[in-house]
């Protein structure tokens, strides 16, 4: 899973790593926003850090002249819903006069297996969008991880894609930095868009996006830091980072946990398959004994649109008997059973977990596409009171 | 014989003396595996689940003629660990664990293609050939002996599929979990491959999901190479675009790549029937066999 | 043809836009190479000894089919500059400079084992096939047509052998300097073998020179796969152990490996006649050709 | 070519990059280092920091139990010629009890092209010797340099030369240290030896060897100046270094000039051949210009053995003129020629630079046997005077 730097967090990174940022300031009440926009001088960007793309033309950015259209900006983007998203901070930042947008970017290509780097001169857009309606203007270079981006690389990608050769040396520069970062921090994406070019060649990362493999956060304390400071958004998805759950929300009312996502991601489109819709993707992990059961009961019962739960358990390294015991365990705190829990026990234990479970809690099944189908109806039931 | 592994392979298990290494040697001796040696930095000289350990891999090999090594080893240390793997002239290794940055698998990536051994996984189940041997954590009581090859991204569906076909007769030649991450060793083609060319096996059940594009790789290369029928299935139909499901590898891109249906649709042209439940690919099968 | 170069060789030229890169470009040009573009990032659009630049090797090959690179391009960024020839499935690179550093060769020797181009150098004068093309630095006049192949670590040194040889009429098919450095692209054996498979090199001079095991390495080979006479010169036998004499490569280390004495019993033992003085080198050829 | 840091230099790298070193202090009079050795404690070594292998067997290092053996020994050491060269400075270091020796080093194994991890129990010995007496003493792990070394590469080398499994971890994390130094500042060798284990199984470096290729100084500013510091040894040799001259000075009394070290090396050979002795090694390189070949004759001059000089230049890039113009010039600066200079002039402008020379100042030779053979005659004559 990915690690999402908010954008002021990533500016940061990228300015220590010497790429120039434009002037800029964290602000998180309206007084301060104003403060730091007298103090950078108009005009300004007041820009909302959350994790959402668009963010501009959801409203989340504002181009302000004066301290009273910055006192106005704040007021309208400090606290407001940004997609889902609660805003607490904005970036309050120089506005920089451009001529040219750039796109410079690192990601793995899963299908090469490799990082690749990529230059765009169709910078300032969605660039996935370009990928798709106009690939040949997105220069791409693949990187040969054992050896790093050599400085030839960057060239080639930035001349392949037309950049004015006036700022070639530089851009190239860049993007071999952002190469750097890329290794160095362990990121999985790491992209600037737009970088700007200003009108005497100047070259400004104007956004800045470093996404960062969690499962190499192990390495990179500093980087663990900023999580804590990242972290918001939904707050079921808060509980799951909480419990170490691989927990998606979904829009539908049947809540879903199992173990291993290929097996939950099934049950979910089982759920689908008979009718119902998907609450959520929940992943207990292998191996998980009583305590992460109970607590991922807890989780999907703290979801509101969840009105039946479906519990379905094939264990390889996960024991049908630890599973048991966490559902008696959670279910056993409850005078009344929130919500109606379909279990499905397979494989290791199964029949040792079948004894503990206490059926009086839980509707069994022997089978997924029964359990799935029960569970189904028990939410079409539950809706319907 | 079936692929990859039977009841020659001579194991070395890398971090045997850990709780789930010793755990899953023991249970792969119990299954029948051979395991001859363990290796575990500083714990040489030792013993574990009754083998051997030794302070590096090579040593096992020189001593224990080991030729196959599966990995127990937490993330941190399973690149390096695969590395060693990889440069001790084993014929395969199978990583189990789960969680290794992405980066240091792109660095094995690039070893792979500088050495003779082969990779599965990792964050991969193993693989299995029934009534001979199994390396990793698979439950070997669900498997039976018998003439469907399986290749699957996925552990614990692969259980599942595994268990309709078995409760129906259907027994298996070899499975084998290749792993739900971005970067892995063996792959969907690499399993056909071997799954054509093996005698033993008469049908093929192919388990994907979403994210890549390494199924519509599979079914173009079914279409020109595979003979033996082959039955998909494809999870994650439901999933929502940008959302990772679990699976580093598992993610349906803001562009639109790696749907379940692009993957559908590229099996079904390679004239794959995919089952909507596990149940219908056990249906597919049944039909194959008969 | 003889080995390498010849007229129809089609030369980029990384660096043609510094002093010394224009200069050879143009000697080159004069004796008669194709050079037909130069390589210089933030150059593209320019011209330079007559020809077009480019702002990446890659272009060059695209625009102008340049199949060889020469690289006259400063010590801190002719490590990459080698790359990106190597990466251009060009047929050769040559690297003229001097004091590129060894870790970075280190790299480019990994990378030479990964790729189809041929590398020459560095630290190395180039190589010539009188008459039709040059590529380096070597001077051209002193050099002329002929049968005899020249395989040589030092760059003066040839010069000095060749002007002994062309003054008695004996000329050259192909001479290669293949440079001083401890890591280097094409060694004694490559071009031993390439003279051996050429039908237009009938006798071949090789000027070894103390440090390392390339001279012996060649000896054995020589024994093994060599039926055309060689003649063979070594260099520093004068020379103190743990002294460096100016190349990189040449020091004899204080264990006593690399010296000249163990460098001349190895040719002689492999039949090759090593001369005193270059003079004396001439003679052996002028033997071999009578 | 190598720099060469003395081993106080080296063991500040090391330490700074967490290798456990002894408690040390350098310094470079008596009373400096009666002070250190009573500040770090008694016993501790007085180690002269010159470039000279067997400095102990040579009296440059001394173990002292108090005030007044430090003081002789610092008497002693400090200003003494060892092998040649002055001890001005000596490292006043913590005597180690050890209970064995280890040998850890990386180097550049040129017959391979990569580097090559080396660990022995033989440690504490001139590990050549080792290596020639006993190779299997050594255990050897060869480094793919583009992926660097892996931990279980270091860990391979250990556990294959026997090191005890009770410091083994230790000793493969200095090496892997070790090997990460070489590579990031640019080493040749690099090489702890003695590396001592105490009888509580603490590793401590006891010794330090860093050198680093020269051609690699330019990214590594931090070396160049600890290479300011390390200056020192023959006077000629470090005027060499000024004038930027491959330069190594001999025995004899002919004095040799060329371009290309393989002509220079061949041009020493042939005065042995016509029995005389060089009195160095100097390339001018390759396109010199009259006032560096000016500065080689100085150079040669200022060697008071030099009893005649032979000059020989075979112009590829050098030319023929520039050489002359040289020549002219140094030589035109002294009433009388202090030593005979014979010339060779080949290839490029040679002709041009025949008709430049001042003939009246040297000797012209048209071949290179005829310049040496000529040469060793006038320094044969010089000598018999």
């Amino acid at each position: 899973m990915d690690m999402r730097l908010h954008e002021y967090q990533a500016k940061e990174v990228f300015a220590d790593a010497g790429i120039p940022t434009p002037a800029s300031q964290l602000a998180s009440d309206v007084d301060g926003v104003v403060d730091a926009a007298d103090e950078i001088g108009y005009p300004v960007a007041v820009k909302a850090q959350v994790h959402v793309g668009g963010r501009g033309k959801a409203g989340g950015i504002k181009l302000v002249e004066n301290s009273e259209e910055a006192r106005e900006a704040a007021d309208s983007i400090l606290g407001m819903d940004l997609k889902g998203y609660h805003v607490d901070q904005v970036l309050v930042e120089e506005a920089v006069d451009f001529t040219n947008e750039l796109y410079v970017g690192i990601t793995m290509d899963r299908g090469e297996g490799k990082p690749v780097a990529m230059v765009s001169t169709k910078g300032g857009v969605n660039i996935e969008e370009v990928a798709e309606e106009d690939p040949d203007a997105i220069a791409r270079e693949h990187i040969d991880p054992s050896f790093g981006m050599h400085p030839y690389q960057a060239r080639k990608a930035v001349y392949d894609a037309g950049v004015d050769r006036a700022v070639a040396r530089d851009v190239s520069s860049i993007l071999k930095t952002l190469y750097d970062l890329w290794e160095s921090k362990d990121g999985s994406d790491v992209e600037i868009n737009p970088l700007m070019i200003t009108d005497d060649d100047e070259v400004i990362a104007a956004d800045a996006v470093m996404n960062v493999d969690e499962d190499a956060l192990f390495r990179h304390p500093d980087l663990e830091e900023m999580e804590e400071e990242a972290a918001g958004g939904d707050e079921l998805e808060r509980k799951a980072d909480e419990y170490d759950f691989d927990y998606v929300r979904l829009s539908g009312n049947v809540g879903i946990i199992g173990n291993g996502a290929g097996l939950v991601m099934t049950t979910l489109d089982l759920v689908d398959h008979y009718g119902g819709e998907p609450a959520n993707f929940l992943d207990v992990g292998g191996g998980a004994k009583a305590e992460r059961i109970a607590n991922a009961l807890d989780m999907v019962f703290s979801d509101e649109n969840v009105d039946a739960v479906v519990f379905n358990i094939f264990g390889g390294i996960t024991r049908g008997d630890e599973v048991a015991r966490g559902i008696n365990e959670a279910l056993e705190a409850f005078d009344e059973i929130p919500k109606p829990v379909v279990v499905r026990l397979a494989g290791t234990n199964w029949e040792e977990g079948m004894e503990i479970l206490n059926e009086d809690l839980v509707t069994v099944e022997q089978t997924l596409e029964d359990a799935v189908e029960r569970t189904v109806e028990y939410a079409e039931e539950v809706n319907e009171q | 014989m079936s692929v990859l592994v039977d009841d020659d392979t001579r194991v070395v298990v890398q971090g045997i003396t850990g709780g789930e290494g010793k755990f899953h040697a023991e249970q792969m001796m119990e299954y029948g595996t051979n395991v001859v040696a363990g290796a575990v930095p500083g714990k040489g000289g030792q013993e574990a689940a009754g083998v051997p350990v030794y302070d590096t891999v090579h040593e096992a090999v020189e001593e224990e003629n080991a030729d196959t090594s599966v990995i127990f080893v937490p993330p941190a240390f399973a690149g390096d660990a695969i590395f060693e793997a990889l440069d001790t002239d084993l014929d395969l290794a199978v990583a189990i664990t789960e969680g290794i940055p992405t980066q240091d698998m792109a660095k094995v990536n690039k070893r792979l293609s500088e050495t003779d051994t082969r990779l599965v996984g990792p964050n991969c189940p193993g693989l299995i050939t029934p009534g001979e041997a199994k390396l990793g954590i698979l439950p070997g009581n669900i498997f039976a002996e018998g003439n469907v090859g399986l290749v699957s991204r996925s552990g614990t569906l692969t259980y599942q599929v595994v268990d309709n076909l078995t409760e129906r007769g259907l027994g298996q030649s070899t499975a084998i979990g290749i792993g739900g991450d971005p970067i892995i060793g063996t792959n969907f083609i690499d399993a056909l491959e071997l799954f054509e060319n093996d005698l033993e096996t008469d049908a093929i059940v192919m388990c994907g999901e979403i994210g890549g594009e390494d199924e519509e790789q599979a079914a173009a290369y079914i279409d020109e190479h595979v003979d033996t029928p082959v039955a998909g299935f494809i999870a994650g139909r439901t999933a929502p675009p940008g959302k990772r499901m679990g699976h580093a590898g598992a993610i349906v891109s803001g562009s639109g790549t790696g749907t379940a249906e692009s993957k559908i649709s590229a099996l079904n042209d390679a004239g794959v029937p995919v089952g909507d439940t596990p149940e219908e690919v056990a249906d597919h099968i049944e039909e194959f066999l008969a």
